[in-house]
């Protein structure tokens, strides 16, 4: 449908200013930089892994998913500009989907690129797979809930910061239940599913689990984005 | 023009009403005894003033003065009205050319010369949690009117443009009518002896617009401040101003006032609402050039109107047309301004 | 020009004693109190457009629009009110963009809201500035030509920024265009897939004079081309030279509808003032006063007069002839209170 | 003549003739309207909250040291005396708050509000605002960075535990006020170089935030993981400050914090370069700020 692909066209240069490109990219080069310090100090390759793990999947990938994806539909709704695509004879759900194509086609090279160097830089290959596993389970997971996010309030930034640093940053790491609720379980799981035993939760959740939970992510956000879509005051 | 106390021994090079010793007092005195180059009654004058932001040549050669009284600043989007205010305000300098404002050369003397300036900006924002009492107080201190003056004159200047109740409110609870007048307000309260007002009637409805429009006519006339009114709406302009300066694509079309500029065709139109050309007929065969256009006669000539008048009179008179309305032909600043802009 | 039957007039009341020489700013607006006629069913013409029916919208415990109701057809209507009596807001509900809170919006019998198809047939220009700023006015306008599901987009957007007079093959970006260019490039991007119902919120603000008689030109031309436009608008005296319709919004509730000239004349409890100039004031004052309708008359000065007639029809009939019998010569005849922005203030209370 | 002379006064509008106050006065409100701003005064409660929180918990310390000594047996009391340079480690964190909430809100509020454009056609040239801004910043910092220290050094020297002898108090204050300065200043320009790059006061909160733990984040790893040089950690946005103020109070207690390898003058030296960057960082935003173009 090049109805889609217009729209996804055309939220990608909003989404990727050439600040936030810019600050997401210095901070990857400061993982890896870490990365290699670590590397010269011989540090070894499951401390590396968990290096990978704890800057990575906690800090780099969700960082850099929220500042992208909450302005894919955010920054429409900001600008005022979700008009030009949301008064069209097309379904909504045709907007749902480009603003997650959008976020997606951004993110996947600006979080595997570096992953995949912060893989390479621990020198063990199943590690390597481990990372860009957990980093695309997470970039897929958190795109979809914060373009979510980005429709519903103008303080997604703050919000999203919120939900990373507390809730998956503290909350999910001390009680096991609360733990299947935050993405990191799934991406940290992925890790050391796919990485070996380098995964920094004790019994990480099955494969196949994990593949369903951040199926189901997914379409729970793009299900709630279109029915938000259909029933939203637009400016 | 008020008179303050006579300025003691000031550099030469500035004009008498500024003494320039930052730590002491600023004082001013009547401008009209200091000497200037083009008119001397301009407020504002422009002598070959050039101005280009990087390539795009905004002015070029700009020679103008702005009598004083209400002025309107005219000129399509682009033309470099905003830049022009910029400019009197020294807050950038022309490239080439000089600019006098009040006596003073921005480029010299901009600080002194911003303190008797007033400015409204053209966008709406404003501190919405400050109450506009403090906002008016704060600007005034900032021009250098000592603590009890400045709290004194605010609220009298929120009080004259129609603030008086709603002076202690936060400017965030106000319409876009009244943020209007708060902007003003700010803009006088300091007692300047010239305000420089960029699109003031901007987001506001007709009644609002009436307001607004006979408070900055009071402002150039019974106030004594001089009136710089950059704006779109011609018919607002016609209404208030005494002068116009035309600005187009970097050059002055004209300036001065708008009833010299008014280039008086001879003739007289009037709209009938039936009998148009009875009324016409009668009119060639007492040998005029008639043109008719739908329910309207118009009558060109050359001699004084006082014939054609009565001609046009009895003409209606005899043929029992209904006259909804009748006048000499005038030209609209609209058209002074479509053929001094386009010339078409 | 406007075929849809203008809803019944309201019963012509009996017109009260001539207010002694009533100053527009003094009495409001105020239906006289009618005898209570049963509301009569409005009739929907066949080519209605677009039908609302008791539309009402709060925010919170603020009502913004309240049970208005009326219908278009083909041509231009300009909507007025004063800032804050529900304009924009209900030209906001007509295009779709805000959900009424009680009644309905029917375009060719569809909810824009909620029928995709019916959006195919709405162009929309709205009133915020804001573009996606690095695009090319081409790629902006031909954009909405794909989302309409047009076959050639390209094509099709290069000749409506021929029509609102943009020059398709400009590369710089839209962030480099000034206020008027920005305002063209929305009208461009609203008329690409011929719409039928066009609505234009404040389209002529910021425009220059001349920016503003093309933007004029345009509209009126759309109307006489069969598309149902909808303007709100501020600028009363373009609005006036649009020789449209007006439906006036005052404290939420639908004031009037009409030809303007036509609500100034159901006005029968407001006096037309008129400035008559001449050689003599006085003397044709005096006569005036001698003749029938004359309701108040000032002096102005040795030359001007300013006339209050309840019988405007029969003043302007006789005005030439009493000056001539009178000897006086005329030299000006201004109504000053029946355009348009007398009309929207005597309707909105001032 | 009747005895009551009626008179109708004319209440219009009178042009102000008099003496206008110099440049000065028009900085000094633009202090007094700042420091309201930041402290939130004349404001809704939730521009309160950071502001008193902060001031409130630097004086916490001092009250607790204080209740410490007079309920401790005057001998034990001794042992009590507070190391100077550790409150200012206390202190240290919370500067941490005020530059990352409250600078941003008074720099990047005059711009939001059109402000800035008022006061660049008010007599005041961008450079008299900046330093206008400045003042009043150090001037609320030093709620925070000095009263709790010398309210503390105050109620200890009653209790004769503190300074005694004129000369050592003297010294003592000097070291403090010196210490309130060093931060201040150094958090002060942090704040305004961050807010002076982007008009959404939440991304240079962020960024200031970001930025702070980061840099400790990092050095600390590199020198204590990495083994790299101790003089990495002069890029530790709060190590450095601290380091300076240890060498102020010449301390070389457990918990001072000193960069090894750096001389007194050198941690000055640093201390200055970065003031220095940061000042560079403002001057070219705000040259760039046009307003009427």
């Amino acid at each position: 449908m090049n109805t889609i692909a217009a729209m996804t066209r055309r939220i990608i240069p909003a989404v990727a200013t050439r600040g936030r490109i810019i600050a997401m990219l210095l901070i990857g080069a400061a993982g890896i930089a870490i990365g290699v310090v670590l590397r010269r100090a011989d540090a070894t390759t499951t401390d590396m892994t968990e290096f990978a793990a704890l800057f990575g999947l906690t800090i780099f990938v969700p960082l850099v998913a929220l500042v992208i994806s909450t302005a894919s539909l955010g920054s429409l709704v900001e600008d005022k500009t979700l008009v030009y695509f949301w008064l069209r004879p097309l379904g909504r759900w045709q907007i749902s989907t480009a603003s997650l194509l959008a976020g997606l086609a951004v993110l996947l090279p600006l979080i595997l690129v570096p992953m995949g160097i912060l893989g390479i830089v621990t020198g063990d290959t199943d590690a390597l797979q481990g990372i860009l596993a957990g980093s695309l389970v997470g970039l897929v997971a958190y795109t979809s809930v914060f373009t979510m996010l980005g429709l519903f309030t103008q303080r997604a930034l703050a919000w999203g910061l919120l939900y990373v640093l507390l809730w998956e940053g503290l909350v999910a790491g001390f009680s096991r239940s609360a733990g299947w609720l935050a993405i990191r379980t799934y991406t940290d799981g992925a890790l050391s599913r796919v990485g070996g035993s380098a995964g920094s939760i004790v019994d990480p959740p099955q494969g196949a689990t994990i593949l369903i939970v951040t199926g189901a992510i997914v379409v729970t956000s793009f299900v709630v984005t279109t029915w938000r879509l259909n029933t939203m005051t637009v400016d | 023009m008020g008179v303050g106390r006579a300025g003691s021994g000031s550099d030469p090079g500035k004009p008498s009403w500024v003494s320039q010793d930052w730590s002491g007092t600023v004082v001013l005195v009547n401008t009209a005894t200091t000497e200037r180059t083009s008119s001397p009654s301009a407020v504002i004058s422009a002598v070959a003033v050039s101005k280009s932001w990087g390539s795009h040549q905004v002015f070029s050669d700009v020679t103008a003065d702005v009598l004083p009284g209400v002025t309107g600043l005219l000129g399509s989007n682009g033309a470099g009205k905003t830049t022009l205010l910029g400019m009197l305000l020294a807050l950038h300098a022309p490239d080439s050319g000089t600019l006098s404002v009040l006596g003073a050369d921005p480029a010299t003397a901009g600080p002194e010369l911003r303190m008797h300036i007033g400015y409204a900006p053209e966008h709406h924002n404003l501190p919405n949690d400050v109450a506009a009492q403090d906002l008016v107080r704060h600007i005034a201190l900032v021009h250098g009117l000592p603590k009890r003056e400045a709290t004194t004159r605010s609220s009298d200047a929120l009080w004259l443009v129609g603030l008086g109740e709603e002076r202690a409110r936060p400017v965030g609870t106000m319409s876009t009518g009244q943020r209007q007048r708060v902007k003003l307000a700010q803009a006088i309260a300091h007692g300047p002896k010239l305000i420089l007002l960029d699109e003031p009637t901007d987001g506001l409805d007709p009644v609002q617009r009436d307001d607004m429009l006979a408070l900055i006519r009071r402002i150039g006339t019974d106030f004594g401040i001089h009136v710089l009114l950059s704006s779109h709406l011609l018919e607002e302009v016609e209404r208030i101003a005494d002068n116009v300066v035309i600005l187009s694509n970097g050059t002055v079309r004209a300036s001065g006032r708008i009833d010299d500029l008014r280039t008086g065709q001879g003739g007289m139109t009037a709209i009938l609402d039936s009998g148009v050309e009875l009324v016409a007929a009668s009119l060639q065969r007492s040998g005029y050039e008639v043109a008719v256009e739908r329910n309207k006669v118009s009558v060109g000539t050359t001699e004084p109107l006082e014939q054609l008048a009565d001609a046009l009179r009895d003409a209606i008179a005899e043929n029992g047309a209904p006259l909804r309305r009748m006048e000499p032909v005038k030209q609209t600043l609209e058209d002074l301004f479509l053929d001094e802009v386009y010339g078409s | 020009m406007t075929n849809v039957p203008p809803p019944p007039p309201i019963p012509s009341q009996v017109p009260p004693p001539p207010a002694p020489h009533a100053s527009p700013t003094s009495s409001a607006y105020v239906a006289q109190p009618a005898p209570p006629a049963p509301p009569l069913p409005r009739q929907r013409a066949d080519n209605e457009v677009l039908a609302v029916t008791n539309l009402s919208k709060w925010f919170g415990d603020v009502v913004a629009v309240s049970d208005i109701s009326f219908g278009l057809g083909p041509g231009v209507t300009a909507l007025l009110g004063p800032n804050g009596a529900g304009k924009s807001t209900t030209l906001r509900m007509i295009a779709g963009l805000a959900a009424p809170s009680q009644g309905t919006v029917e375009v060719f019998g569809a909810d824009p809201r909620k029928d995709k198809d019916v959006r195919g047939r709405i162009g929309i220009v709205p009133q915020q500035e804001s573009l996606f700023q690095e695009q090319r006015a081409i790629e902006f306008v031909a954009l909405a030509g794909v989302l309409n599901g047009l076959m050639d987009p390209t094509g099709r957007a290069r000749e409506v920024l021929e029509i609102v007079e943009l020059d398709p093959a400009d590369t710089r970006p839209i962030s480099s265009y000034s206020k008027g260019m920005r305002q063209r490039v929305k009208v461009a991007q609203a008329l690409i897939h011929k719409p039928e119902l066009l609505l234009l919120d404040e389209p002529l603000t910021g425009l220059d004079p001349r920016q503003r008689l093309h933007m004029t030109q345009l509209i009126r031309s759309l109307g006489e081309a069969g598309v149902c436009v909808v303007v709100s608008s501020h600028v009363l005296d373009e609005v006036e030279r649009l020789g449209s319709r007006v439906m006036v919004i005052a404290q939420g509730r639908l004031a009037a509808q009409g030809d303007f000239h036509e609500i100034r004349a159901l006005m029968d409890d407001r006096p037309h003032r008129i400035r008559v100039r001449s050689s003599n004031a006085r003397t044709l004052g005096g006569v005036l006063l001698t003749g029938s309708g004359i309701a108040g008359l000032t002096v102005v000065d040795g030359e001007s007069l300013i006339v209050d007639t309840d019988d405007a029809a029969t003043f302007r009939g006789t005005i030439a002839a009493v000056a001539q019998a009178a000897d006086v010569r005329l030299l000006e005849v201004q109504p000053l209170d029946d355009d348009l922005e007398s009309v929207f203030k005597y309707l909105v209370g001032r | 003549m009747s005895n009551t002379s009626a008179e109708i006064f004319d209440r219009g509008y009178r042009a102000y003739e008099g003496p206008r106050t110099g440049i000065g006065t028009a900085m000094r409100s633009v202090g007094v309207s700042t420091v309201q701003r930041a402290l939130g005064l004349r404001r809704k409660f939730r521009f309160k909250i950071v502001p008193l929180l902060t001031v409130a918990v630097a004086y916490l310390p001092a009250i607790g040291f204080l209740a410490v000594a007079i309920l401790l047996p005057a001998d034990l009391a001794g042992q009590v005396v507070p190391e100077y340079a550790g409150y200012f480690g206390l202190i240290n964190i919370l500067m941490v708050l005020l530059a990352a909430f409250v600078v941003p809100e008074v720099m990047g509020s005059d711009r939001k509000t059109g402000m800035f454009g008022l006061y660049l056609a008010s007599p005041l040239t961008r450079w008299h605002y900046l330093i206008s801004k400045f003042v009043a910043i150090i001037m609320v910092m030093s709620l925070v960075t000095m009263l709790p220290v010398i309210f503390q050094m105050v109620g200890y020297s009653f209790l004769e535990i503190g300074p005694d002898g004129f000369v050592e108090i003297l010294k003592t204050l000097g070291r403090i006020i010196a210490s309130g300065f060093i931060l201040s200043i150094f958090f002060g320009l942090f704040g305004m170089a961050a807010s002076t790059f982007t008009d959404r006061q939440l991304f240079a909160s962020a960024a200031i935030v970001i930025l702070i733990v980061a840099s400790e984040a990092f050095t600390s790893t590199l020198v204590d993981q990495a083994n790299a040089p101790d003089w990495i950690r002069i890029f530790g946005l709060l190590t450095m400050p601290a380091n300076l103020i240890a060498r102020v109070f010449g301390e070389t207690g457990v918990d001072a914090v000193r960069i090894e390898g750096l001389s007194d003058l050198g941690s000055l030296g640093v201390w200055v370069g970065f003031c220095a960057v940061f000042v560079g960082l403002i001057t070219v935003g705000y040259r760039r700020l046009e307003v009427t173009k």
